[in-house]
């Protein structure tokens, strides 16, 4: 019947794409894998270093990837340490307290924030050090603090906007539920709303943070550097995984550097996969599942 | 014949969805210490007009109500739309029960717990005696007893709706507002749920929405139809 | 001066960027000397000469590498204090594998301009010439444009790479890539090409003979001070020109 | 209580005034830097002419002709991999190999883009030289492959999700009508899901757009015209990576902040048009 | 009495959603031409045994049937489960029409058109005709006619109904299957509908799922109740 015979067209053509796609994803990740799992050791990380005296910060560790996961994390730290309170903060004056015209404009631009490429939130950044350095004071260079300022401009769209379709998604019996107990507006958003869609905002966190520790373009503008080992100050410039992985994609001198960027790579793929489930499973945990009834 | 006394005073009470107007000019009286029931088409403002009653609709996109609800709460007849009556306070007096069961997402004791918390009170045998007292009035204490700590979430929808019953009666509130609170239960759960009412009505003033004719014969004491933005009274 | 200088310092930051050229020789002294005193930092990062006498002259950086002498305009400009510290060449590269291993000066203008496109015009396989070159900050690439190119054009098909280390590992991982490095950075991964009938190593570019040749310089602004000028003093130290050697360069006198 | 709902109203909209601000402030100070070459060369010049600082040609034009031809590309080859994908999801469904998909597919996600350049560089670059014997495998098609990668999830998850979003109503008509897979894609699933589409392509258009590192790591970066999707390209988002060590001062420098301008501006363009889409009632 | 003639016959038929059995076991037969109605508690299973009798269970998560259903289009029984059967033609003899309205999103026309034209009829003058007589039938056309172009949608809840089974009849489905046709519709358009399914009840065999014991004894000739799983015949 040629009604079957399209349903059937249909079906083979979905095949050969989720092929396709499957194929290639898994070549990606493949070859990461067998190219660099024999780089993945404990020597990778802290070279010659012994891993106490490294994660103690008593000696610098050389040619170790140590040095790049400790700026990773710093600049994680960081930037959702000033992305959160302002994302959370402007995410709950966009569901609970804007009127419809501010909401509209307000949302308006965060989209556009989230749609800005990430390098040219790296030039603003720079741009700004640049003009401070220039206006304010000699003082003030591409480091750590500026590079996880921008990485918070960077991600703080994604925070307001799972903030705000969270708590706005809540159907409004729940809504009412504690104003009619007598409960003040504060106390609904805090004791109520929140708690309610908390499964919502912690998975927008957590993809902010893989955001964080994936991007390259904002921190190779801000600070990311070669060789700095172990940042000391937010005022340094310091190493970053992702960037550490696109230098010595170009500019490995020898096997072994190779073979590390091999390993950086694999790291970063398992860590932000690690993120991903975590965000996963949290979504999972909270979720309400609403079965497909007649 | 019972003895007249008010309770409720509504005054040219207008209410709008955006503008459009959703009940116009009512003028009735809610009588003390009984059931009255209001009836009436889908869609025409049953829950609308409940909203009204605790100032709810502020909390509502959208949602505008014009001209006086005096209540008397045992000190003389007070407008609560004025703007300096505390709406906590209001709220406290008028509990409302909706249509579905909202437990919030806690405990089964804590959901109880919860508006003594919100009062401020901090004695935990004093919220422990009152959660359960108000358990046990809603009939539910028997069902529950073993599980009080519980998300309410897992409770069934009739026994839900008792909890909320008991959540909202947990304040002893003077007015009690009911939204439909026996839809989609079972035969049994409607029985006890009624009886409850029923019990309570000497302490309360209760008005309650319902879609069925033969609830409202049986419990009610009167009976208001809301058709075309208007009460009319039978 | 020796790296027991360094010990007694406090908690310091050091920050040196620009010429690529330059970075492994950074990188082992400041491994050496954050090895020795933990509290010690020193950041190292690349974006070419231009952008190392630039930053250098600002005073985003400590000590800003170049490639190049720093024009007079810059030295007046930014009041620069200059260190060589170091000789090295220019050297044009291909691929190990591409037999066309000598060119004559006019050749290679011609394959940089675009006007010799494949490489079987030069006796090697008949696939198109890869040209690869870097962008207006690096000094390799300005001492190669004067030296090696005169000044002629470079054609504006040729991929760009951001360092020395790219490029070297650019032209390793293309059989039909041409390019030029740093003499330093040559080892058996890139086959050097002889210009002229000079083949660029070590020795010929000490000797004079191989042209296209050049000096490293650290700039800091002004006269170095500081853990600057330690580390200055720790380069032209014996132990330094060792390290000078070693990654490949001829230290100075 | 009052005081402190008060306090509360005014950190919460303060907080989102300053992040407002920020959008608003990385297009106003770009523009402020950007005022120096606005001023003495017309903005349209610098939009047409080639890219030569040897000899004083500062135009855009090859980059923007190469960041349209990439990202483009990219879509012209994931797109029609994504529709079949979740199509695959929501309408085929085979019960494992569907929800597998969508795990895998969830999963890309969170493969950051410099993995996909590393392995662009190391896996993709030498199949690409080696099967079309041309160039050094550094190209505008390497770089487009790589990119229908990484944007691929963004347009399935959308794809689906408004796919999803059809009221099972709708279908369950469908099917209780006997009409086919076929049918039910073209009668119903499409006229109510276009927008969606249309939204799925239009981020995923700024998201290949906006990327950086993939552009960077192997496009080939030249600045010429590219004639050809072998041709190597330089896209306006590695052009900023690559110029930013320029000297502060330049008008090479000066002209990163058009740069940044163009993409500030044409990625905007497509988030807009894509809310206008989607506010609309379906 | 009637003369008992069969139509569908049921064998040992199971119904599973994700792998928890709703439906055990279920032998019966139904009859032909006449209203059988299934009555039961909610979340009993109904609308799914409905989903059985056309396989639409396929194209929900996680439901499975195992069993036999064979129904006698006019050329005996024939096992509608087998993997040969076509679906879409099984569908079209098989009508079925949902709880809660569901129209597509286009005009009222093409509504009742969809089917003929999933079909592949091309005629536009049968088509007009089948649709104005569905129409008719479903005492829709006099609501309708003057707005036949606009989006079906737009109609009222029991308009909304009547237009669904409009759309299943305008194939001649020989099975009709009713999941509470009238469930939320105010007394007159329950009438009416009523009034329909014993009109249609000559061409067809209607099995009509209900809550209402009241509709059941005024329009079904027989009545299966649901309950543990099991159908009890009465
Ligand atoms: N949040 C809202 N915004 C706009 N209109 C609304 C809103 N809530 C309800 N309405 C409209 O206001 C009218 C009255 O609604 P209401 O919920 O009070 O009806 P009801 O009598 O309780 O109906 P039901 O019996 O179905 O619960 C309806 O027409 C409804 O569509
Ligand atoms: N898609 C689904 N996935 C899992 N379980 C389901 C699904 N649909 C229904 N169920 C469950 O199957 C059982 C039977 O559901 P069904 O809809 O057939 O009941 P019903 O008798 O039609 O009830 P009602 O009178 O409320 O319509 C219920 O317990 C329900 O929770
Ligand atoms: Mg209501
Ligand atoms: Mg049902
Ligand atoms: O050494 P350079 O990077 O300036 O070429």
């Amino acid at each position: 019947m040629a009604n079957n015979c399209w349903d059937k067209m249909l079906k083979i053509f979905s095949w050969i794409c989720t092929f396709l796609l499957v194929t290639a994803v898994f070549m990606v990740i493949g070859f990461l894998v067998v190219k660099g799992y024999k780089a993945v050791s404990l020597e990778l990380i802290f070279a010659d270093t012994r891993p106490f005296d490294a994660l103690l910060l008593k000696r610098q560790v050389f040619g170790g990837l140590f040095p790049a996961m400790a700026g990773t994390v710093s600049l994680v730290v960081l930037s959702m340490g000033f992305a959160l309170p302002l994302g959370l903060a402007s995410g709950i004056f966009l569901a609970e307290y804007a009127p419809f015209r501010v909401k509209w404009f307000f949302s308006l631009l965060f989209d556009i924030l989230a749609g800005i490429p990430s390098i040219v939130v790296g030039l603003f950044g720079f741009s700004i050090t640049i003009f401070l350095h220039h206006f304010f004071s000699e003082q003030i260079f591409p480091c750590l603090l500026i590079a996880s300022l921008s990485l918070s401009f960077l991600v703080l769209p994604y925070i307001i906007r799972t903030t705000q379709m969270s708590l706005e998604s809540l159907p409004l019996q729940v809504r009412l539920t504690a104003p009619c107990l007598g409960a003040t507006k504060l106390e609904n958003i805090f004791l109520v709303l929140l708690p309610s869609s908390m499964s919502g905002i912690i998975s927008g966190i957590v993809l902010a943070i893989g955001r964080c520790a994936e991007d390259t373009a904002v921190i190779m503008l801000t600070g990311a550097v070669a060789t700095a080992g172990v940042p000391k100050s937010i005022f340094s410039s310091f190493e970053a995984l992702p960037f550490y992985i696109y230098y010595m994609a170009s500019e490995y001198t020898d096997h072994s550097e190779l073979m590390q960027g091999y390993g950086a790579a694999l790291i970063l793929l398992i860590i932000s996969a690690g993120l991903f489930g975590v965000s996963y499973g949290i979504k999972n945990r909270f979720a309400t599942k609403i079965p497909n009834r007649f | 014949m019972r003895k007249k006394q008010i309770k409720i005073h509504i005054k040219d009470l207008w209410f709008y969805y955006h503008g459009r107007s959703i009940l116009e000019n009512i003028n009735i009286e809610i009588e003390k210490n009984v059931i009255t029931s209001i009836v009436g088409p889908s869609g025409q403002g049953k829950s609308s007009f409940l909203m009204t009653l605790n100032r709810l609709w502020e909390s509502v996109d959208g949602a505008t109500a014009t001209g006086t609800v005096e209540i008397d709460f045992g000190n003389g007849f007070q407008d609560i739309y004025h703007k300096k009556y505390s709406l906590s306070l209001l709220r406290r007096q008028v509990g409302m029960v909706f249509q579905v069961p909202n437990p919030l997402p806690m405990t089964i004791y804590k959901n109880i717990a919860f508006p003594l918390k919100l009062m401020g009170e901090k004695d935990q045998d004093q919220i422990s005696a009152k959660v359960q007292e108000a358990l046990k009035r809603s009939f539910l204490w028997e069902e529950v007893k073993d599980r009080l700590c519980q998300d309410a979430r897992t409770l069934s929808g009739g026994q839900q709706q008792r909890l909320c019953i008991a959540r909202a009666m947990v304040l002893e509130p003077q007015v009690l507002l009911l939204d439909e609170p026996t839809s989609s239960l079972d035969e049994t759960s409607v029985r006890v749920i009624e009886q409850l009412l029923l019990e309570l009505k000497s302490r309360c003033t209760i008005i309650l929405v319902s879609h069925y004719m033969d609830q409202v014969k049986r419990i009610a004491d009167n009976k208001l139809v809301l058709s075309d933005r208007q009460f009319k009274q039978q | 001066a020796g790296l027991d200088d360094f010990k007694s310092e406090e908690k310091q930051v050091l920050r040196i960027s620009g010429g690529t050229a330059h970075i492994p020789v950074m990188k082992e002294a400041a491994k050496r000397i954050m090895t020795i005193n933990p509290d010690l930092q020193i950041t190292i990062a690349g974006g070419g000469s231009g952008a190392g006498i630039k930053q250098v002259g600002e005073g985003l950086v400590d000590i800003g590498n170049s490639g190049r002498r720093a024009s007079d305009a810059e030295i007046e400009k930014y009041g620069l204090g200059m260190v060589k510290w170091a000789v090295d060449g220019v050297a044009t590269v291909v691929n190990p594998k591409n037999p066309v291993k000598a060119l004559s000066g006019k050749q290679l203008q011609d394959i940089f301009s675009g006007k010799i496109a494949t490489w079987k015009a030069l006796g090697g396989d008949d696939r198109p010439i890869n040209i690869y070159t870097r962008d207006k900050s690096s000094g390799t690439r300005s001492v190669f444009w004067k030296k090696a190119l005169n000044k002629g054009d470079i054609s504006d098909k040729a991929n760009f790479v951001t360092s020395n280390g790219a490029m070297k590992s650019a032209v390793t991982n293309d059989p039909y890539a041409i390019g030029y490095v740093s003499v330093g950075y040559i080892d058996k991964t890139v086959a050097p090409v002889t210009l002229d009938g000079v083949k660029p190593t070590l020795d010929t570019v000490k000797s004079g003979e191989y042209k296209v040749a050049r000096g490293l310089y650290s700039n800091t602004k002004g006269e170095p001070s500081g853990l600057a000028e330690k580390f200055m003093e720790y380069l032209l130290s014996s132990e330094g020109r060792k390290i000078v050697v070693e990654k490949g360069f001829i230290p100075v006198n | 209580m009052r005081c402190k709902d008060t306090i509360a109203g005014f950190v919460f909209s303060g907080a989102s005034v300053f992040s407002a601000a920020v959008t608003l402030a990385v297009l106003g100070f770009m523009i402020v830097l950007s005022l120096p070459v606005l001023k003495n060369a017309v903005f349209f010049d610098v939009l047409t002419a080639p890219w030569s600082p040897d000899h004083g040609q500062f135009g855009i034009l090859p980059m923007i002709v190469g960041t349209l031809y990439i990202s483009l590309l990219s879509l012209l080859i994931s797109f029609p991999l994504s529709l079949g994908c979740s199509i695959f999801i929501e309408l085929v469904r085979p019960d494992g190999p569907g929800r597998l998909l969508k795990k895998i597919v969830q999963l890309m996600t969170a493969i950051p883009t410099v993995v996909y350049g590393f392995v662009g560089v190391f896996l993709l670059v030498p199949i690409i030289r080696e099967w079309f014997v041309y160039g050094s495998g550094m190209c505008i098609l390497s770089a487009s492959l790589m990119l229908a990668l990484l944007i691929a999830p963004t347009m399935i998850l959308l794809f689906s999700q408004s796919f999803a979003r059809v009221p099972q109503s709708y279908l369950n008509a469908v099917d209780a009508l006997g009409g086919n897979m076929v049918q039910k894609l073209w009668y119903v699933i499409l006229p109510n899901a276009w927008r969606g589409i249309l939204t799925g392509i239009i981020l995923a258009f700024g998201r290949a757009m906006g990327d950086t590192l993939i552009a960077l790591m192997i496009s080939g970066n030249c600045v010429a015209l590219p004639s050809s999707v072998l041709d190597s390209a330089r896209t306006l988002t590695a052009h900023i990576a690559l110029i930013i060590a320029a000297d502060f001062d330049s008008i090479e420098f000066k002209i990163l902040f058009i740069c940044g301008i163009t993409l500030y501006l044409m990625t905007s363009c497509g988030i807009i048009l894509a809310r206008s889409l989607d506010r609309k009632p379906g």
